[in-house]
This record gives C-alpha cells, structure tokens and sequence, in this order.
C-alpha cells in the first residue's frame, strides 16, 4: 500500500562483519532464554522447578512463530498511526524482508536481533508467577501479552525512522509527547524490563499469592542453576547490548565495555547491602546483582561513559538489593523479584541516563548530555516520561489481560495441585530421580499395555 | 521408656515439631521416606511412556520418650498431624530395653 | 598428485566478516557436543549419566585427532573415484590447508567448521545404545565408523565442485543415479542426521535390548540437565545452518530465521500431539520437539521460505512425537530415540524439500522449486534418492561394523555390570554425591598407601 | 604526559569483520569463568560448591571495575619502565580508550577482550584454596593480586610494542634478559597459566591443608557440573586462542583448528594414562584431560603445526594425569590441581614451542623454529626464560601477599566452620534441597517478624 | 501386633510390594538406605585417588502388622526377596504396643 | 536378639563401622537423618529473607545382635562415636522376636 521499507528502493550490499556480529548476537540473546529458565528455575522448589523452566520454553516457541506470522510486521513494519504501530500485514510471514537490507545488515539478521528480544521480554514475566499458574493459560497469555503490549512498546522504542520503514515508533523518534526530543533506551530498558516488570506485578496481583507465602520457607533448591543461568545471561547479554548496535565497530565495542563494568559493579553494590544488612555475602546475592546491573545498563549502556557504567551498576545492584525485599512489606507475591530487579533496575537505569549522558560515551558527540554533565533537566524529563508511559501501559493494560483470562480460563491451578507441586500437576513429570527408591517402581497398573505408547488414531481424531 | 514412630505428612513436621516442644519432648529423629498405602501415588508421562509412581511422600518420627510420656505424646501427635484425609499416617509405639546419650554416656531417662 | 585445491592456484584473500561468522559458528557447534552430552546424560537413570556424557566427549577426542590426520583429506581431499570419497593423503596432517582460501574463507576456517559436524555425527549415534555398551568398544567404534560411513557421506553432501577440491561428491553435485541434479541438503540431514539415526537403529540392533527395558521404568533421572542441553542444542544450532552458508549475508541471516521458525512450531507440534495424546505438555516433550525441529530444518532451512519453515517445524514435531512409541511396539531398544528424532527428523526435512523448496527462499532465484510451488516430482526424486541411499548404506555398513566389533571385542557389558550401573563399573564412578553419608566412608582399606597416587612407573612400564 | 597511544595519533577506521570476531571472542572468554566456577564447583564436596563458584564469581566482579579504574592502563598503558609496567594513570576510567583504534580493532574491543583474560587468571588461583578461605579475605586478595602480580605480567607478554602503546612489555618484545627475542605466548601459557599455577601453589602453602586431608575421602559431588564446565571452558577457549589474533583471518583460523587438535589429543593422553594406571576412563579425566589441553596449547596455539597440536596436547594430557598426584606425594593441598593442570599444562605448552615452533604453523614464514625443526635451542632458551621468570615472580609475590593477608585479615576459616562447610558459614547459604524434609521446616523463630526483609536504615546507617 | 522390617534389594521392591498387596498387606513406609554386610561394596577413582564405598544401596521396608499374619509375611518377604546371592538383605520382627491411624484416631488392629 | 538403633555425627561414621567390626559386628544398615535435639540448626538466608533449618544432619545405624552382645555393642557405639560436644547422639536398644537371612532363610543368630 506504501513504501513500506527503505530498503526496497535501493538495497545496498550489507556489510559482512556487521552482519556476522548481529547473527552470533542473535544466536547469544536466543540462548538468554534457556538461560533465564535455568535461573529461574533454580530458584523455585523442587516441585516446580520443571514448570518454571516451561514457561520460558514456550515463550520460545509461541512467540517464535507468532513473530514470523504478524509480530515482527506489527513491530516494523510502516506506521500510518503517528507512531503507535507498525502494520502487521506489511511483512506478514516476512514477506519482502529476507532480500531487504537495513542499514548494513540483511533484512532478515534484523528479524532474527528482534525476535530475541520478543521471546525473552515474555518469558521474563513468569518470574512473578511462580508455583502456582495453569500452564495452558500462561501459554495463551504469551500470544496475546506480545501482540497487545510487547509488540507495540517494541515499536515505539526500537523502530527508528528510516530503518526498517520510513516512519518509525514515538518513544525513539520523540514523537507523542516528547515533542521531537526522543529517548535513549539503546537495549529495551523501557521496552523490555520496565515492561516486562510491570506485567510481572500485574499478573501478581490477578492470580494473589502462594499459599504459604511469607509464612512457608521457599527457597531455592538449587543454587548451581541460578548460577549456571546467572553465567548465560551475562553472556547472553553481550548480545543484547553490544549487538543492538547493529554493526561491528567502535560504538559495539565500548557498549561491551560499560556492560561489564556495570555488572560487575552491581554485583558488588548487591552484595556490599547483604554483607551490611544480613551479615554475608551469599552466591544468590552476587548472581541477583549480576542480573540487576545487566537490567540497569541495558538503556544506558551507549550513552554513558565507562565511569558511567559504573555508576549505574553500583546504583542497581545496592537499590535492587534493597527493592526485593518490598514485596514482603506490600504484601504481594512477585515470587522470583520480577518488580524488584527488571522493574527497578529498568527505571533506574533509564533514569540514570538523564543524568550520566556524556557526550564521552560510545555514543559520541552526537549525545544530549545529562543532568551531571551540564544538559539540564531535558532529557532525565525525556527518559522519565518514556520509562513511566511504559511502566503505566504495561500494568494497566497487563491486568486487563491477565484479569479477562482469570475469568474465562483460569489463571490459577486448584490449591490441591499447588501443594502437591505443578511439575507433577501440570507437566506430569517430576525434575529429579537419583535414587533408587522409584526406579524401582513399576510401569503403569495395566498388565496388558505395559507401556502406553503413541496412538495414532487418538490423536487424528 | 517407648520409641514412638509416626509417619505424617511433609507439610506437617513442623507443626508436630512445635506440638512435641509445647508439651515438653525436645528431642527427636526425622527421615524422608516413602509411604504406601490407601492415598494413590500419581501417573507421569515421558515421551509418551507412562510411569505409575505408587509411593507418596512421607515423614518418619522417631522419638524415644518416658513411659509416662507415650499415650499423650501420640495424642499430640495424632491431633497436630490429622487433617482428615487418606495418607494422614500412622502412629506407632515400641518398647525399648534402655537408651543412651552418647555424649555423657548416661542412661535411661536421663539420656532422652 | 593432481592439482588438489583450487585455491593453491589463486589464493585470495578471506573476507574478514565471513571468517568472523564461520570463526563464532564452529565453535557454536563445537559447543553443541557438550549441550548432547547433557540433553542425553540427563535421560538416562543415575547410574548410567556419566557414561552417556563420556560417550558424547570421546568423540571430540577421537574425531577431533582422527580429522586432522586423515579425516578431513578422506571428506574434501580430490576425488579421483567419482564423487565416493577424497583422497585420504592429499591433506594428512592438514597438509596444505593452512595457507588455503575456499570461497571467501581461510582453509582452516572450513576445517574448523567441518570437524565439529563429524564430531556430533559420531556422537549423536550413542544415544541408541544407553546403559549398556562398552567403552572402550564405543571408542574404537567412533574411529571406524567416521572413516567408513561419516566421511564418506560428508563427502557426498559437503563437498562442492570446486571449493575446497576440483571434484566434489555425488549428492552435493548430482552424480551417480541423480543424473546432473544435486539434492539439497544445507547443513546435513542426511549425511548428519539420517545417517547417525540409521547408524543407531543398526547398533540398537546389535546390542540388543536393555535389561528390563519395556518393563522396568527407566524414567528420565534429571530433566533440568535435559533442559541445559536443548538450549545449548538450540543455541548452537544456529552455528550449525546459518554457518553454513559459509559467509555472513543475506543468505545466513536467513537460514537463521527459518530455523528459528522450525523449532518454534516443532516444539508447538511436539506438545500438542502428548496434551491430546497423554494429557499433558511436559518438558521433556518440550525439549524433544525443539531438538525433532532442529534435525528437520537442517537440510531445508535455505530452501523453504519463513512459512515454509513453519510447516516443517510443525510436521517434524509432530510426527517424531508420534514416531518415538513405535519403538516399544516394533521392540528395538533405540533408548534414547535417535531412530525417532534424527531419522524421522531427517528424513521430513530432507523429503519436504521436495514439496516446499522455493524461489522466495534464502536460497532465492536460482532455487528448484518444490512440488506445492510447480516444480513437479523433479525435485522430490532427487531428495527421496539421497535420503535413502544415505540411509541404507549407513544401516548395512554400521550394522556390519557393529556386528564385528561385538563378535571380536564385545560391544555389551555383561549383566551383572549392566544392573549395577555403566558409571561405576566402566568409570569407576558415580555422577552424584549429595549427601553426608558417602563422603563419611573412608578411602580405601590401605592404611599405608591412604591414597593411591600416580605411579609413574607402572605408566612407563 | 607521553604520547601514549600511536592509535591517537591516526586513528584508522577499525575492520568490521575483525572487529565482530574479537566481540564475540571477547564474550566467550568471559563465559569462561562461569564455566570454571561449574568446573570447580562440581569437584568439591556438597558443602562448599556455592563458596567455590563465589571465588570465581567475585573475581568477576572486583577485576570488571578494577580493570575499567586503572588495571588496563597498568597492563598497556605506555610503558617508561623498560618494559615493566604501564602507566596506570594514562587511561584511567578508560580515559582515551573508546575513541582509539588499536591495530584493525577500536580501543574498547581491545578493552574487552583482555579483561576477561583478567578476570579468568585470578578465578583460576582459587582452585588451589577449596573449602577453607575466608571469602572476604580472597576478595581482598584478587585485587591486590591483579594489581600486582598480573597487570604487570599481563603488561610483558601482552603489550607489543606499537600496538596501544609505543612501548610494551619485555617478554613480549625481546627486552630484559632476552636480548631482543621475543618469547612466543600467543595467548597467555605464563601470563595466564604458569602464573596462575604458581599463585596456586603459593597460596596452598599459605592456608595449609584441608582437615582429613589425604585421610577423608574428598570427592567430586557432582560430575555433571564439572562436564558442563569443561564444555563451556572448551567453547570459550576458542575465543581465548583464535580470539588472541585480533583479527578474523587465516591466523585466527589456523589457532582455531590447533587448539581443536591439542585439547582432543589431550583429552586422550590424559585417558590411556589412566586406564594404564587405575583401570578405567573416567569421565573426571576426560575433562581435566581437556582442560590439560586447552592450557598446553594456549602458549603454543599459533607457532606450531596441527601434527605439533596432537603432540602438545597428548603430552600435556598424559603428563598431567601423572602431576595431579604428586600434591599427596608431596603433601601439599592445592584442591582442584591447579599446579597439576595449570602451571605444569602451562610449562609444557611454553616450552614445547621451543621444540615444535615451526614456519609451517599459522604464524607462517616469519616463526623463528624450534630445536625440532632446525631452529638450534635458541627459542627454547627464550621461552624457558620467559616461563621460569613468571613462574618464580608469581611464586614468591603471591606468597608474600597471602602471608601478608594471612596474618593481618585471617585466609583460613576456622575448623569448625570448615567442617560444616564454607557454604553455610561463609554464606548462609546451601546448595541444593531437593527434598520434603527442609522444605518444611518454619521461617525464622520470630513471629512477630516472620520473614527479614530489607531494612534501609541499616544499611544507609 | 508387630513390626516387620526387612531389608531387601532396591530392584526386589516392586516384587515384593505386589506380593504382599496379594498376601493383603496394603499399607507400609519404605526407605532408602545403605548396608553393610557380607556383600561388598566398590572402587571409585578421581584424577588417580581411590576411594572405597563400603556401603550398598539397600530398601528397607516397614509394615505393621496383625501378631497372626507376622510369620507369614516374613514368609512372603523372604520368598519373594531370594536371589540366593548375598546382600539379599534381613527380615526382623519387632513387638509393638499400639498404632493409631492419624486420619481417624482409630487404634490397634483397625488402624492398620 | 537385640535390635541396637545409634544416632551418631555424620563423620563419625567409619570409625563406629571399624569399630564394631573390630568387636565383631559385621553387618549394619544405615541412613541419613535430621536430628533436632539441643544442637541449634542454623540460619540461610536468600535475598534477604532468612530462613532457620532447625534439623542438624545424622546418621541412624541399626544393627540387629545377640541378647549377650547387646551392651557391649552400646558400649563400642558410644565410646567411638563420642565427641563430648552437644549432639553427640542417642543410642537405643529394642527386644526382637526373631531375624531372618533373606538368601537363605536361616533364622535367629545364625542370621545376623
Ligand atoms: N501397615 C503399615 N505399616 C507401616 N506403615 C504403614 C502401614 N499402613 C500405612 N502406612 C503408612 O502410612 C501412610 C498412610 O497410610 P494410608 O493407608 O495411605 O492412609 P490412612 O492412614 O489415612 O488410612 C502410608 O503412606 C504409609 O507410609
Ligand atoms: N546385623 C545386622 N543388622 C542390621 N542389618 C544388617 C545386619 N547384617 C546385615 N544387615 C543388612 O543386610 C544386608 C545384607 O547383608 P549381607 O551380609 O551383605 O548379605 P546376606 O544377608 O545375604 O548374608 C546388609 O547390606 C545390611 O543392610
Ligand atoms: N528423644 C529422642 N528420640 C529420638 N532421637 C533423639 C531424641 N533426642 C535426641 N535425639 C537425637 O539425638 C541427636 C542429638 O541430640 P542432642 O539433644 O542435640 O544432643 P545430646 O544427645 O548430645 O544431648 C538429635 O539430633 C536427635 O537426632
């Protein structure tokens, strides 16, 4: 109907090394996932372990193919709503993307960058409804939480103008609001975290909390898979900030460095509060501030320098130490610290960004300085009213969705089921055998079908 | 003296354990254990193979207690661990020649 | 003896970013050996896990050794015989490769790339034979069965016409009974995935059945290690089809997208066919139907478009979902279902290349269409040729090896080690050591020698 | 003060493609420490696992924000002391860095690549020092032994002259006692390895030995953490060896196959040397035999043959498996044999190139070779210099530091703690509750306070 | 009524629990535990040190039952147990004064 | 026939199991347990929320000897497993009716 992608008019030859750095970011943010279900997983009880681990696999399944179908359209395709969203027909099924070029890297290397960060901004939310949700209904969840709240926050702060189309979203091309002065959320700090947060809070709060809750231990039952997780997400993340770069040179290789120096600073501002506090340093501590100083420089990791960087995670790591302990206090059950790493460490680091943006960042010249560095009050203004726009939309319109399911299909598995354990309920599965005891158990009670095996005909029927 | 062996359910030790205290027993031993009986295991599913896990998990508690002590020990116990339902357990008591605590090498009740 | 190497004779310079991409992919895939070593170690009982492991790590040392003396002359040295097998002398020892250039990549880039897919062939092949097999039998088997069957299919599928040698292999080129049209085959359906499928069946044969296997449970003894290793698999795969492409464009950025595609929709086809089948999504179903679509799309991911990746990916994690029971039914003990993931996977991607190849695929103008997109049976032929040559010829000859190697060396352990577990009496280990009882038991009965050290003599001897 | 940096003086546009290897090498060092933290934390017993993958963790944290402060500057700032130390002052906070470009890589690339090699060499120390530090003292201690043990050494063997500086260090440019040869250490067999090995050593004597030492049975608690490690270890490594080239051609190519060739080759010297002497292959073997491999070849990854990579690497492999047991002969308590694998694989590898180094390597017609290729014992004079030098530097600093630590903060736990376990009393934490049993037990014994949660006061007081 | 406890072999449970399901014995409390005996245990070595596991990996399974059925339920236990190698395991017999089914209260031949 | 049940330290294990065979006990089972008793558990905490762990880990032995033997194998019990340190353990004895050997179907003090 339009001109719907730049790179349709004149599709210059991508650049190869941009283009491998963003392929290998791609393949390190997709292995994020698997890595979030590990340090989730970790984290709850042995009983549900299985299913924590589920609902980010499915994430990557789900989102997965609703991406090629609408969601990468619905991202980036041509606006002609004044920023609000892209036109799912545009490129549905990827139609006209696998020969464009954007920028310096092939269309679809772009698709490929972007739907990472789809699947793991969905499965970042089931941290606040562990041990207790109906898989089936967090599985229809994830499909519609994309299509209305993600794919949309995705276009307003990823799709610049120009890029993938001509008219891109309002958040990075300052429109709606910010009057021309767009924001700087280089990875998704907004879209991502301070979204997937709020969602996370709101889902708390529409399915209550565990029984138990503040009265019963939870702790994590195995302590090597957070960290095993926390160890793929630093990983993983240097794909996610430095890849968002988009080509191989100066700007990727300084976001790498503030993405280290941030984190290793939030570890230690994390586990500095606990030595304070609870008189030890603990290896969730350290594994908690990891994440927390990677949520925290994932907006600011281009825009400050590496002093910066160092700022924002040491700010995140101790403040985020503090912030999961709120839940106890307010009385919800945001069960792996959803609100209290991705929520505050998103707000802190898109805030911190009005004040540290330093034209001595990998930015460069170009950058609108902040606070600290003499830019005024314009652009923390510019950062706040994105990061709470975001954190607004996401929980109102997050409760909608996730009350309307609770309604009609449940959100929730009956209180027989949760005390016994999900994994077994909802997965009939169980994480761990090593003993002898149950190997030692019989198959089934049905001499005649020793074994149950695929039937064809059940399920064509 | 008697050994009292109960066998509840998980979500129950601790409220027995509080029980047992209240009433004055400080000492006991627990195990995780695999219980058989009226409550049904539970089916699971790998790659479309079916498994019957027949056993339930349970609590064992052992606590060797004065003579005197026995009746109203399975009393607390039974009342603290009842909720009512199949698998709710059992209680048992066994006589015991003699107890020693290994520390002091004392004997008899003074060892409990 | 002949001119071996067409870039001998004009060695160009690598392209940078190409190189960085094939660089990262190697060793993606390289990782993907450990990844199986887990998704399978996980699968078995306790008392079995490590051997599992040690089958997967043996063949990165025995290929690893094996590839840089003969193996990669005897897969892409000249061929003087008509597309059966390279010269096996031309580059032992990687003679001559160092200093190489094929296409826009360094020699030792494609060695690198290569040696990691012989790797994983060889590996994927032991999770037939779970539980029961000796070791050291296994490991003579990795050194026979590369040099008999892998090379030679490698040769067949991956080596072009005039790139790393001046005649390549028949699949690749379409020689022998393809008459001129080379079967499509990206990243290895069938030299990879049909044939070690086929291989499986073949030793799953020899070996004969588990004891108590249809009887006993022999459930999955830890899943969460199951999950690591489907991401890892997953992660690294993107190495394995987008590295393919040998070169960071277009046509990489689009292999990775349908491969992402693929796996979504297998797992989403994996898990709707055991919630209607056995009433429950679980996560071993999860991970099995990410791992169907993996093995699906390798042979088609640059020829089918995104949506076409869809329904590869959905038939794929569907029928293997179905496949894996036939097992019980048809009594072989394929344990960890090669037979129905890899050979079943295989064979649906190297088949629905026939139906679904396509112009509008990353493999763009020049591509032989399938049957849905007009090109008539042509296609098909060739792919359904290809796929069975490869796997009879895998079946038969593995089958032979097998059969030997029991005959001479045994291939089985004998009962009573069976029962008691591989770890321990092939390793002289056990995985697991949680508690406080065995870490009490003292070291052995001899009070002089409290521990047995190294005796450098007894080596020597 | 000087000029320091040559880059500043014209900086060239950095390569693309270069500049996407070296990220993404970066990335996959740094994914080395969690795997070694898996690594270690696998081989120690149940009660000390979190404690250990904290040593290795923490070090993340402390070098991430030292090295940003002044540890690059110290290791490749302009060097005015005859080859001894950069200036720490010259880049402090990375001042300069972002901007310039070092060989074909922007500065920050540079950055990032050798701060994960930091990073690892202190984690790599900690293996000496199993179950009984005191955590805050090793904190101390890794930012006390960076500055003054590694930067330093880092600075002789990594800091060529005109490459971000004018002037490097000795080891590296042939000052010193060398004459004007520079040693071959293509990435870092003394810097990283003989160094850390020898650290190792130090520090073992320093604390003393474990209670039950020799006595007690102390083994692995889990094996498929120490598996998982040693695959995540094998995959970094390839960014750790082919990353060290800084560029993405036929040298990095040709490192990459060398270390695929010595790491396979070692993971079966260090195997048939155990079958000889203990009767079996153990999986523990296989993975220290890597390991073993990987650390032989990193010296010598770019100055010898693939034949001479099988050479390496079986030597490494089977005079490992024979080092590892010399510590009971000896009766000293280095844990997790980091002087058996480290600093012996480092020695081998070092002065192995002096016998292997070779013009047919990736290194190419400008190698100086070695005794076995006609180049006379020149180079293995060099090289042992080199490796002697560290090896006693590193001996003798680190000894001093920990006395020093010792007797000011305390290194040791005290027994009783040591006996229950550093996890719990170090951290208050355990690893693993897979069961019923703890999970059931009641939060805390204050009613009133029924769970602790963050209390701002506290802290800011 | 009695306590019969056996110690059997892992793999002999589910022989052994249908047997006494057939016997009419449909309640009792397993465990795993580790033995000691006549049978011996194995080697394990890592990185060339050598460490003895002295111990089995055993069941051990606890049944109370009516005083009449005692004898013969070791009967069926032993029955069904037998490999006639060692490290079969043992059968015991304990005296009790009482059991209680939690569920109910209910006491003595009842509550089994 | 006695059935002797010790409750001892964890790492006291090999020296009781050497102990009494030494004095001639050559077969025992034995498992892990949670002991609660005057020894204070510890306390974990996990971002900041802590919890207590009451149960200090254990070591149940059961070994099944003579009328004659009994005290004595208390006797070797509590003189090796001593510590003089809280938590040291109990050791209790209990009367059985009879023992059988599974492989053979020996009973009584051939059994044992
Ligand atoms: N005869 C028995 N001897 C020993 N333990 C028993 C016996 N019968 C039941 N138990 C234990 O008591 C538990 C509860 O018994 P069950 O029959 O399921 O329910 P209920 O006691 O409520 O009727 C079982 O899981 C088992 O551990
Ligand atoms: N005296 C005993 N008291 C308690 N348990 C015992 C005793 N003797 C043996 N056992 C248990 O019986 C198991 C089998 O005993 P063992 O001597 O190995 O074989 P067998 O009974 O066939 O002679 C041991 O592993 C141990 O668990
Ligand atoms: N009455 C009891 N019944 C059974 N076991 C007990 C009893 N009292 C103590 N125990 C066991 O003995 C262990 C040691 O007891 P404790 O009171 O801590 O120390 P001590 O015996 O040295 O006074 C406990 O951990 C528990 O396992």
């Amino acid at each position: 109907m339009t001109l719907t992608s730049l790179a349709m008019a004149a599709p210059p030859t991508p650049n190869s090394g941009d283009t491998a750095w963003v392929l290998a970011a791609a393949a390190l943010v997709l292995f994020m996932t698997p890595g979030l279900a590990l340090f989730y997983g970790g984290m709850v009880r042995t009983k549900s372990v299985l299913n924590m681990m589920m609902m980010s696999f499915i994430s990557m399944g789900t989102i997965g193919v609703v991406w090629l179908l609408w969601g990468y359209s619905e991202a980036f395709g041509a606006d002609s709503s004044g920023g609000w969203i892209g036109n799912p027909f545009d490129h549905f099924g990827l139609h006209g993307v696998l020969t464009a070029t954007y920028g310096t890297i092939p269309g679809p290397a772009f698709v490929a960058f972007q739907v990472v960060f789809a699947i793991i901004a969905v499965a970042l939310v089931s941290g606040a409804i562990a041990d207790r949700a109906k898989f089936t209904t967090w599985t229809v969840f994830t499909v519609v939480w994309a299509t209305i709240v993600y794919f949309p926050a995705a276009h307003w702060v990823f799709a610049f103008n120009k890029f993938a189309a001509n008219t891109g979203g309002w958040i990075a091309n300052g429109g709606f609001f910010l009057h021309g002065h767009g924001a700087y959320d280089f990875a998704g700090g907004t879209a991502i975290h301070i979204n997937a947060g709020a969602a996370g809070l709101a889902l708390a709060l529409v399915l209550g909390k565990r029984l138990g809750f503040g009265r019963d231990p939870m702790r994590p039952h195995n302590i090597t898979l957070v960290m095993i997780g926390a160890g793929i997400l630093w990983f993983g993340w240097f794909g996610f900030n430095a890849g968002s770069a988009l080509s191989a040179g100066p700007l990727a290789a300084g976001v790498w460095v503030n993405t280290l120096g941030a984190t290793a600073a939030a570890m230690l501002g994390w586990l500095v509060v606990e030595r304070l506090r609870d008189g030890h340093f603990t290896s969730l501590g350290a594994a908690s501030g990891v994440v927390a100083g990677l949520v925290a420089i994932t907006p600011a990791c281009a825009t400050v320098t590496p002093i910066g960087s160092l700022i924002v995670g040491v700010v995140a790591g101790a403040v985020c130490a503090l912030a999961v302990g709120l839940k106890f206090k307010l009385g919800f059950d945001d069960s792996l610290d959803v609100v209290g790493v991705h929520l505050v460490g998103g707000l802190i680091g898109t805030l911190l960004i009005g004040l540290l943006a330093s034209k001595g960042s990998p930015n460069g010249s170009g950058t609108q300085e902040g606070l600290f560095y003499g830019g005024g009050f314009l652009q923390l203004g510019v950062q706040a009213g994105a990061a709470f726009f975001v954190l607004i939309f996401s929980f109102v319109v997050t409760y909608i969705i996730g009350w309307l399911l609770h309604k009609t299909m449940g959100f929730r598995v009956d209180e027989q089921d949760e005390a016994e354990g999900v994994d077994q309920t909802e997965h009939a599965e169980t994480a761990y055998d090593f003993g002898n005891l149950f190997s030692g158990s019989r198959i089934g009670h049905r001499p005649d079908h020793p074994i149950r095996t695929t039937n064809k005909e059940e399920v064509d029927a | 003296m008697k050994l009292v062996t109960a066998i509840i359910k998980p979500f129950k030790l601790d409220e027995v354990k509080e029980a047992l205290e209240t009433y004055g027993i400080t000492g006991m031993t627990v195990s995780e254990v695999s219980g058989y009986g009226r409550q049904r295991g539970h089916s699971e599913v790998y790659r479309g193979a079916e498994y019957t896990v027949d056993f339930v998990p349970k609590i064992r508690l052992e606590a060797v207690v004065e003579d005197l002590d026995a009746a109203s020990v399975v009393d607390v116990i039974v009342k603290t661990a009842q909720t009512g339902r199949i698998g709710d357990g059992k209680v048992w008591v066994v006589p015991i020649d003699d107890i020693v605590r290994v520390r002091t090498g004392e004997r008899g009740e003074g060892a409990i």
